[in-house]
C-alpha cells in the first residue's frame, strides 16, 4: 500500500521530540526531588482560593429544577432553528412547505401543552 | 410529487403520530385514569396501521420512503410484537404502582421510528426513525422512576446509544461526503463505480452503528445491563420489535445501499455473526438473573440471523426474516413466563434459582418455558430449529460452508444453558415459595407463543416462508 | 485554500475527541453529555462540509435534522441524569455500576 | 404360503410384544403359539411335498432390499429341499415348545415378553433357513442371535443370566466376524451373494489363490474357513462353544428350543447349504472334519462329570454337533442334515423332559439331589427314555432302532467308509463319542430316576417344603435362588465340603416329606409327541435322508449330495456296522455298574483319577484359558484406551477440554462485562478501530 519509508523522519523527529520533551518534564522533577526540602502541611497543601479558605466545594450542586427548565428550553428553542430556512426559502417550498411547518408547530404546541398540564413548568 | 399517494403509503406512521398526540392530551388531562382505555387505543391504532401499511404500497416522498412488501413485512411484525409488549405490560406496572398512560404513547412512538427504520430508503429518513426510536426506547427504559437500577439501565442505554449513534451518523456524512447522496439508490450507483478509502470508513461505521441497535458482538456491552434494569415488558419489547426493526435496517442498509460492495462488509458481517453467537452463548453460561440471561440469548440469536445476512442472497435475507419471526415468538414467549414469576408479596422475581423446581409448582407454565428454551436453543421438533435450518442452508447455499459449520458447532454452547434452565425447573427441588401465574393475558399470551413454537408451527411455513420470499425478493 | 480535507481532519478530531470523552471521563455524567453533543458538532461539520463541497443542499438539511435530534437527545439525557440522580444521589460515573456481569 | 409360515410368527411377536402386559398372559399365550401352530400345520405339507417328489425348489420373491451397483439382491424366501426340511424342525419344535412353556412359565410374571421373544426367534431362524442370499442369511443369523441374547437374558434379575447372556452374545461376536469377513470375501471374488449364483460359480475358482499382504492363500479355502468360523460360533464347536453351557441360565423350553434344537444348528445347515462350496476345498473340509470330531469327544468327555442336569444335556449337544460337523466334512452331507433333523428330536424331548424334572422338583437342577423320580413322574420318565434310546442308538443292525440309531450310526459308519484324509481319526473319535454319549446319558437317567431319593438337601426343595403354602410367587424367587446357588456350587465343586459329598453322590437318603408332582399336560403333550419323533423318525425317514437310491431325488441338488459315498457306508465290514451298538452297550454297561450296583464307585473314581477328574470338571480349563488369554489383556487395553485415551486425551482435549474452556471463558466474560460506562464504550470503541482496521489491511 502506502510506502512507509518517506515517514521515516517524522517518526525519527517524533522519537527525539518525546525524548526531549521528556528530559523538559522529569529533570527538573528529579532535581528538585534531590535538592529541595520536602516538608507538606495541612496548609501547603490546602488549594487555593483567591486568598481565602476554601467555602465549600467547588462543584456545587443546582437545584434539579433548573435542570427541568433547561431541558424544556433547549427543545423549544432549537426547533425555531428550523424557521429560518423555512422562512428564507418559504417562496419556493410553496403551500406544502408552509402546511407541513404549521403541523409541525401543531405538533411542538401539543408537546407544550402537555407539559404545561402535567406541571413541568411550574417552579414548585 | 405527489403528495397524497405519499402521505398514504405513509399512512400507518401518519395514524401513530396523530394517534399518538391525540392519546398524549388525553393522558395529559385525565392521567393515571386513563391508562387503560390508552392502552387499548394504543393496540388499536396499532392494528390500524398494520392494515393501513398493507394497504398502499410504492415509494413515497421521492425516494425517502419506501413501502415495499419488505416494509409490510417489517411493519408487520414490529406492530404484533409491540401490541404484545403492550398487553403484558398493565399488571407488571400495576403492581409498581406506576401504572401510567405514557408508556402506551411511548411504545406508539417508537413503533412510529421502527416503522420509518424498516421503510427507510434514504439515510436522513434512516437517521430519523432511528432516533425516534431510541428516544422513546431511553424514556422507557427508565420508566420505572422509583427503581434505581431502571435509571441506570436508561442512563447508560443513553449515552451508548448516544455515542453508537454517533458513530452512524459520522459514517453517514463520509458515506454522504464520497457518494455525494443520501439516497440508497444514488449510494448504490456510486458505489458500483469503485469505492474510496473514506467511503468505507463510513460503511463500516454504519455498520457499527446499526451493529450497536441490533446488540452484535462487540457492540452488545449495553445489552444486558439494560435488559436486566429496564421493566420487565420494556425488556421484552427490547428484545423483540426493536430488534426487527434493526435488522430489517441493517439488511436493507446492506443490500439496497451497499449492495454493489459486498465484499466490504460481508467479512465484517461474518465476524460479529459469528462473535455474537459465541460470546452469547459463552457468557450467558455464567449468568443467575433470568432476564440477563435473556439478553445473552438475544446476542446469540442475533449472530445467527447475521449469518443469513452473511450469505448475501435472496434466501438469505430470507431466512433471516423467518428467524426473525420465531425469534420474536421464542422471546415475547419467554419474557411472558418470566414475568409471571412473583414472590409471596407479589413482587417480580427473575433469578435463575427462583425457577428450581418449577414443573412442582406450575407444570403449564415449567412446560412454556421448557417449550420456549429448548425452541431457542434450536433443538429439532420445536419451530426454533426451523430458524437455524433456514439460515444455514442459506449460508450453505451462498457458499458459506466454513461459516455454517462454526456456527453449528457454537451453538451447541448456547443449547447448554438453555437446556439448564429446563433442568433447573424439572430436576431441581424447589427452594423459594413462588407464586405463578398473573392474570389471564399473561398466560394466554405465553400459551399462544407457545404453540406457535411448537412442532406445530411447521404448519406456517407454506406462510411464513412465502410472506418471507415475497419480502426479500422486494430488495432484489 | 481551506479544503474540504481540513474540515475533515477538524471534524475527525473533534469526533475523536468526542468519543474520548466518554470513556477517558470517570467524574461526571454531565461530561458525557457534553461529549456526545462534541461528536454530534463533528458529524454537522462534516455534513455542511461536504454540502458545500458537492454544491447539494441535502448535507445541511440533514445537519439541521441533526441539530434537532440533538437537542432531543441532550433533554432526555439530562432528564434520565435528574431521575438518575434523585435515586442514587450521584452522577459520577464511577458508581454506574449496580449491574455487571 | 411360505410368507405366511415366515411372517405369521413375526406378526405374532410384534403384537404380542408391544402389547405386552396391556392384552394379558392368555391372549399373549394364544396369539403367540396359535401363530406357531399354523405355521408348523403349514410346514408340513411342503415337507410331504418334497418327499413325495412333488414338489420342487422355487424361490419367493418379498421385496426389493439393495440395489446399489453390483450389490444387488432382494428379500426373497427360498423354499427347497433343505429349506423344507429345515421348516419342519423349526416350527413343530417351535409350536411344541410355545405350548409347554404355557405350564413351564406359568408363574412367571412377564409372560408376554417371553412368548413375543420366542416368536421372534422363530421368525428369524425361519428367515435363516429360507435365506436366498448370504446377507439374508446373515440377517436372520443375527435375528437368532439376538433372539438368543434375550431369551438367555430373560430373567434379567439373575447376575448369572445377564452374565450369560453377554457371554453368548460377545462368543457369537466371534464367530459372526468370521461369518462376515467370509460374506466380504465371497462378494469380493463372485462379485454377488446370492447363494445359487455363488455354488454354480464355485467350482471355477477352486484353485485359485487370493493375496493379502504379500501371503498368497487359496481362496475357496479362505472363504470356507471364514464361513465355518461363523458356523463355530453359533454352533457352538470347539473353541467357541464356552457359550453354550452358561446359556442354560436361560429358561428350560429356551434351551430346548434355541439351545438344541434349532439355532445351534444352524452352523451346520449353513455347511449344507453352501456344500458346493466347501466341496472345492478339501482343505477347509479336513478342517470342518477335525474341529467336528474332536469337539464330539470333547463335549462328551465334561458331559461324564456335570451334575446340572441342562449342562448335561447341553455338552451333549455340544458333542451332537460335532457329529454333523464331521459327517459334513467327510462329505456325507445328508448324514449330517438327518442327525440334524432327528436330534432335534430327540434333544428337545431330553431338554423338555428335564425341564419337567426341574418343574417338579421345585428349580433343583442338581442331579445329585434327585433319584428315585421313576415312579414319581412316570410320563416325564418315559419321555425321557425314549430320549435316551435314541440319543444312544439304540438298535439292532439289521433289524431297526431308535432315531438315533439310524442317524449317528450312518455317520460313523460313513466317516469309516470315506477316504478323505481325516475320516480315519473322525470314526474313532465318533465311536469313543458314542461310548461316553451312552455313559453319561444313562448316568443321567440312573442319578434322575434310579435311585433313593436324596431329595432332602436341596435347597429349593427345602424351600418348597417350608414356604409353598404362603409364597405364592415362589417360582420366580426359586429362578433368583437358582441364580444364586447353582453356578458358585458348580465351579467351587472340587473343593467346598458341600461338593465333596456330591463327588461320592452319596447323599442320606430321605424324600425330606417333598412330593414331586408330575407336570400339567401343556408340558406333556409335547413330551409325548416328541416322543414319537425320538422314536420313529430315523426309522421312517432314514431312507430319505440317507439311502444312495433314493435321497438324491429327496435332496434335489439343494446340498451336495455323494452318492456313491452312501454306497460305501452300507458296504463297511459287519464290525464297523456293530462297533456304535457295542460302544452303546459298554457305556450303558458301566453307567449301570456306576450308578446301579456299586455306587461308591463314582467316587472311587473320582479320587483316584482326580486330576483328570478335576480337568474334566472345569470343562478343560477353557474358560479359565480364554480369561487369561483375551479377556484378560483385553480389559488391561480397555482400561489402557479407557485411562489414557479416553480420559486423558480425547476427554480431557475433547468434552472435558472444550467445558473448561468454555467455562474459563464464561468467567472472562462476566468480568469484561464490568458495569462501567466507560468500559462498555471502550469495547466499542475498539470494536470500530478492529473493524476499521481489518477492512483497511484487507
Amino acid at each position: 500500500m502506502v510506502d512507509l519509508s518517506q515517514y521515516l523522519p517524522i517518526l525519527l523527529f517524533l522519537g527525539v521530540a518525546i525524548a526531549i520533551s521528556s528530559i523538559f518534564v522529569f529533570l527538573p522533577m528529579g532535581v528538585a526531588r534531590l535538592t529541595g526540602a520536602h516538608k507538606p502541611t495541612a496548609a501547603k497543601l490546602a488549594e487555593y482560593e483567591c486568598g481565602f479558605p476554601a467555602f465549600e466545594d467547588s462543584r456545587s450542586q443546582f437545584d434539579v429544577r433548573f435542570y427541568l427548565v433547561a431541558i424544556l428550553f433547549i427543545i423549544f428553542d432549537l426547533e425555531a432553528a428550523f424557521l429560518f430556512p423555512w422562512a428564507v426559502s418559504l417562496e419556493e417550498i410553496g403551500i406544502a412547505g408552509w402546511a407541513t411547518m404549521m403541523v409541525f408547530l401543531f405538533e411542538l404546541i401539543i408537546g407544550f401543552i402537555y407539559a404545561w398540564k402535567v406541571g413541568a413548568l411550574e417552579w414548585e | 410529487m405527489d403528495y397524497g399517494q405519499s402521505l398514504l403509503i405513509t399512512l400507518p406512521e401518519i395514524i401513530l403520530s396523530i394517534g399518538g398526540l391525540v392519546l398524549l392530551l388525553v393522558a395529559a388531562w385525565s392521567g393515571a385514569k386513563a391508562t387503560r382505555a390508552v392502552s387499548i387505543s394504543a393496540v388499536a391504532l396499532l392494528v390500524a396501521a398494520g392494515v393501513a401499511t398493507l394497504c398502499y404500497t410504492g415509494d413515497a416522498f421521492g425516494a425517502l420512503y419506501s413501502g415495499d412488501q419488505f416494509s409490510d413485512f417489517g411493519h408487520v411484525l414490529i406492530y404484533i410484537a409491540a401490541a404484545i409488549s403492550l398487553m403484558i405490560a398493565p399488571r407488571f406496572f400495576q403492581r409498581a404502582g406506576l401504572a401510567r398512560a405514557e408508556y402506551p404513547i411511548l411504545i406508539l412512538y417508537a413503533c412510529v421510528g421502527m416503522g420509518m427504520m424498516v421503510s427507510a430508503t434514504d439515510f436522513l429518513t434512516l437517521y430519523i426513525g432511528l432516533e425516534l426510536n431510541s428516544l422513546a426506547a431511553y424514556v422507557l427504559a427508565s420508566f420505572l422512576r422509583t427503581d434505581e437500577r431502571s435509571a441506570e439501565a436508561g442512563l447508560k442505554y443513553f449515552v451508548l446509544g448516544a455515542l453508537a449513534s454517533g458513530i452512524l451518523l459520522f459514517g453517514m456524512s463520509l458515506v454522504y461526503g464520497f457518494t455525494g447522496s443520501t439516497s440508497f439508490v444514488a449510494v448504490l450507483g456510486s458505489l458500483g463505480g469503485g469505492m474510496e478509502t473514506g467511503a468505507l470508513f463510513g460503511i463500516v461505521f454504519v455498520l457499527a452503528g446499526l451493529a450497536f441497535k441490533i446488540s452484535a458482538v462487540p457492540f452488545h456491552m449495553w445489552t444486558p445491563d439494560v435488559y436486566e434494569g429496564a421493566p420487565t415488558p420494556v425488556t421484552a419489547f427490547f428484545a423483540s420489535a426493536p430488534k426487527v426493526a434493526a435488522t430489517a435496517l441493517t439488511v436493507r442498509v446492506a443490500v439496497d445501499a451497499f449492495g454493489t460492495q459486498t465484499l466490504a462488509w460481508q467479512q465484517i458481517i461474518i465476524f460479529i455473526a459469528l462473535a455474537s453467537i459465541i460470546l452469547g452463548g459463552v457468557a450467558a453460561i455464567g449468568q443467575t438473573n433470568l432476564k440477563r440471561l435473556l439478553a445473552y440469548s438475544s446476542i446469540n440469536n442475533i449472530g445467527f440471523l447475521l449469518i443469513g445476512l452473511a450469505a448475501g442472497t435472496q434466501e438469505g435475507i430470507s431466512a433471516v426474516l423467518v428467524y426473525l419471526s420465531i425469534y420474536v415468538a421464542m422471546t415475547l414467549g419467554s419474557f411472558a413466563c418470566i414475568m409471571q414469576l412473583r414472590g409471596p408479596d407479589g413482587e417480580p422475581r427473575e433469578e435463575l434459582s427462583d425457577i428450581a423446581g418449577l414443573s412442582q409448582t406450575n407444570k403449564g407454565l415449567a412446560l412454556a418455558m421448557a417449550i420456549f428454551m429448548f425452541s431457542l436453543a434450536g433443538i429439532p421438533p420445536l419451530f426454533g430449529f426451523w430458524g437455524k435450518v433456514v439460515v444455514f442452508d442459506a449460508a450453505i447455499g451462498a457458499g458459506l460452508l466454513p461459516l455454517a459449520v462454526i456456527g453449528i458447532a457454537a451453538s451447541v454452547i448456547g443449547a447448554f444453558y438453555y437446556i439448564k434452565i429446563v433442568k433447573l425447573m424439572y430436576f431441581d427441588e424447589s427452594r423459594t415459595v413462588l407464586q405463578t401465574g398473573d392474570g389471564k393475558a399473561l398466560a394466554w399470551i405465553g400459551a399462544i407463543m407457545a404453540l406457535l413454537v411448537s412442532p406445530l408451527g411447521y404448519f406456517s411455513i407454506p406462510l411464513l416462508g412465502g410472506f418471507a420470499n415475497n419480502a426479500a425478493s422486494a430488495l432484489f | 485554500m481551506i479544503g474540504i480535507e481540513h474540515y475533515l481532519v477538524v471534524s475527525s478530531i473533534l469526533f475523536v475527541m468526542g468519543v474520548l470523552g466518554i470513556f477517558l471521563n470517570r467524574k461526571n455524567v454531565i461530561i458525557i453529555l457534553m461529549a456526545i453533543e462534541l461528536i454530534l458538532l463533528a458529524v454537522n461539520i462534516n455534513l455542511v462540509a461536504f454540502s458545500s463541497a458537492l454544491q447539494d443542499l441535502t448535507g445541511q438539511i440533514f445537519a439541521m435534522f441533526v441539530l434537532t435530534v440533538a437537542a432531543g437527545e441532550a433533554a432526555i439525557g439530562l432528564a434520565i441524569l435528574v431521575i438518575y440522580f434523585r435515586g442514587r444521589g450521584t452522577i459520577a460515573v464511577d458508581d454506574v455500576n449496580r449491574m455487571k456481569g | 404360503m411360505i410368507q405366511i409360515i415366515v411372517f405369521l410368527p413375526l406378526l405374532a411377536a410384534i403384537v404380542a410384544g408391544l402389547a405386552n402386559r396391556s392384552i394379558g398372559n392368555v391372549p399373549a399365550k394364544v396369539l403367540t403359539t396359535g401363530a406357531l401352530f399354523v405355521s408348523c400345520a403349514l410346514s408340513w405339507p411342503i415337507f410331504l411335498a418334497f418327499m413325495s417328489g412333488n414338489e420342487s425348489a422355487y424361490v419367493q420373491p418379498v421385496m426389493t432390499w439393495v440395489r446399489s451397483g453390483g450389490f444387488d439382491f432382494d428379500w426373497a424366501l427360498r423354499v427347497d429341499t433343505l429349506t423344507a426340511v429345515m421348516l419342519v424342525v423349526i416350527t413343530s419344535v417351535s409350536a411344541l415348545v410355545h405350548l409347554y412353556s404355557w405350564g413351564y412359565m406359568d408363574e412367571d410374571p412377564d409372560q408376554p415378553r417371553f412368548f413375543a421373544y420366542l416368536s421372534l426367534f422363530t421368525f428369524a431362524m425361519l428367515m435363516l433357513v429360507t435365506a436366498d442370499n448370504l446377507v439374508q442369511m446373515f440377517f436372520g443369523w443375527e435375528g437368532v442371535g439376538l433372539a438368543s441374547y434375550l431369551l438367555i437374558g430373560f430373567w434379567f434379575r439373575k447376575p448369572s443370566a445377564s452374565a450369560a447372556a453377554i457371554k453368548a452374545f460377545v462368543v457369537n461376536r466371534v464367530g459372526d466376524l468370521g461369518f462376515m469377513l467370509g460374506i466380504f470375501g465371497v462378494f469380493l471374488v463372485f462379485g454377488t451373494v446370492s447363494i445359487p449364483e455363488i455354488l454354480v460359480a464355485a467350482p471355477d475358482q477352486a484353485g485359485s489363490s487370493i493375496g493379502f499382504l504379500g501371503l498368497r492363500v487359496d481362496t475357496m479355502s479362505l472363504l470356507c474357513i471364514l464361513l465355518f468360523i461363523g458356523a463355530m460360533g453359533k454352533s457352538a464347536q470347539l473353541g467357541l462353544h464356552t457359550w453354550l453351557p452358561d446359556a442354560m441360565e436361560g429358561p428350560t423350553p429356551v434351551s430346548a428350543l434355541i439351545h438344541a434344537a434349532t439355532m445351534v444348528t444352524a452352523g451346520v445347515f449353513m455347511v449344507c447349504r453352501l456344500s458346493p462350496l466347501f466341496e472345492t476345498s478339501q482343505f477347509a473340509l479336513n478342517f470342518v472334519t477335525i474341529v467336528g470330531a474332536t469337539t464330539a469327544i470333547f463335549a462328551a468327555t465334561i458331559g461324564l462329570v456335570q451334575t446340572d442336569i441342562k449342562r448335561v444335556i447341553a455338552y451333549s449337544t455340544c458333542s451332537q454337533l460335532g457329529y454333523m460337523f464331521f459327517a459334513a466334512g467327510v462329505g456325507a452331507y445328508g448324514a449330517a442334515m438327518f442327525h440334524l433333523f432327528t436330534h432335534a428330536f430327540f434333544k428337545a424331548l431330553l431338554f423338555l423332559g428335564a425341564g419337567s424334572v426341574i418343574h417338579a422338583m421345585h428349580h433343583e437342577q442338581d442331579m445329585r439331589f434327585y433319584g428315585g423320580l421313576r415312579k414319581q413322574i412316570p410320563v416325564t420318565f418315559w419321555g425321557m427314555m425314549a430320549g435316551t434310546l435314541a440319543i444312544t442308538g439304540v438298535g439292532i443292525v439289521g433289524l431297526g432302532g431308535f432315531a438315533g440309531f439310524y442317524s449317528k450310526d450312518a455317520i460313523i459308519e460313513v466317516a469309516f467308509a470315506a477316504d478323505a484324509p481325516y475320516a480315519g481319526y473322525a470314526w474313532f473319535m465318533g465311536v469313543s463319542a458314542a461310548l461316553l454319549t451312552s455313559f453319561y446319558s444313562w448316568r443321567l437317567m440312573f442319578l434322575t430316576f434310579w435311585g433313593k431319593p436324596r431329595w432332602a438337601d436341596s435347597e429349593h426343595i427345602q424351600h418348597a417344603i417350608h414356604g409353598h403354602h404362603n409364597d405364592v410367587d415362589h417360582a420366580t424367587h426359586a429362578h433368583e435362588e437358582a441364580a444364586a446357588d447353582n453356578p458358585p456350587a458348580q465351579e467351587d465343586a472340587g473343593s467346598a465340603p458341600h461338593a465333596h459329598a456330591a463327588d461320592a453322590e452319596q447323599l442320606p437318603d430321605g424324600t425330606g416329606g417333598y412330593h414331586p408332582h408330575e407336570s400339567p399336560l401343556s408340558m406333556l403333550i409335547p413330551l409325548i409327541v416328541l416322543s414319537v419323533g425320538a422314536v420313529f423318525a430315523g426309522f421312517v425317514f432314514h431312507n430319505f435322508f440317507v439311502e444312495p437310491e433314493t435321497a438324491g431325488a429327496f435332496w434335489q441338488g439343494s446340498l451336495a449330495f455323494n452318492e456313491p459315498l452312501m454306497h460305501a457306508m452300507h458296504e463297511v465290514p459287519t464290525w464297523v456296522k456293530w462297533s456304535s451298538t457295542a460302544a452303546m452297550l459298554l457305556g450303558l454297561l458301566v453307567a449301570a455298574l456306576m450308578y446301579l450296583r456299586e455306587t461308591d464307585a463314582p467316587r472311587q473314581v473320582a479320587e483316584n483319577l482326580s486330576p483328570l477328574y478335576k480337568f474334566l470338571l472345569n470343562k478343560w480349563y477353557f474358560d479359565e484359558l480364554y480369561t487369561l488369554i483375551f479377556v484378560r489383556p483385553a480389559f488391561w487395553f480397555g482400561r489402557i484406551f479407557w485411562k489414557g485415551g479416553d480420559k486423558g486425551v480425547i476427554d480431557r482435549f475433547g468434552p472435558d477440554g472444550v467445558a473448561n474452556v468454555v467455562r474459563s471463558s464464561s468467567g472472562l466474560a462476566v468480568r469484561f462485562q464490568s458495569g462501567y460506562l466507560y468500559s462498555y464504550a471502550l469495547v466499542m470503541l475498539l470494536g470500530l478501530v478492529g473493524l476499521v482496521t481489518w477492512v483497511m489491511v484487507r
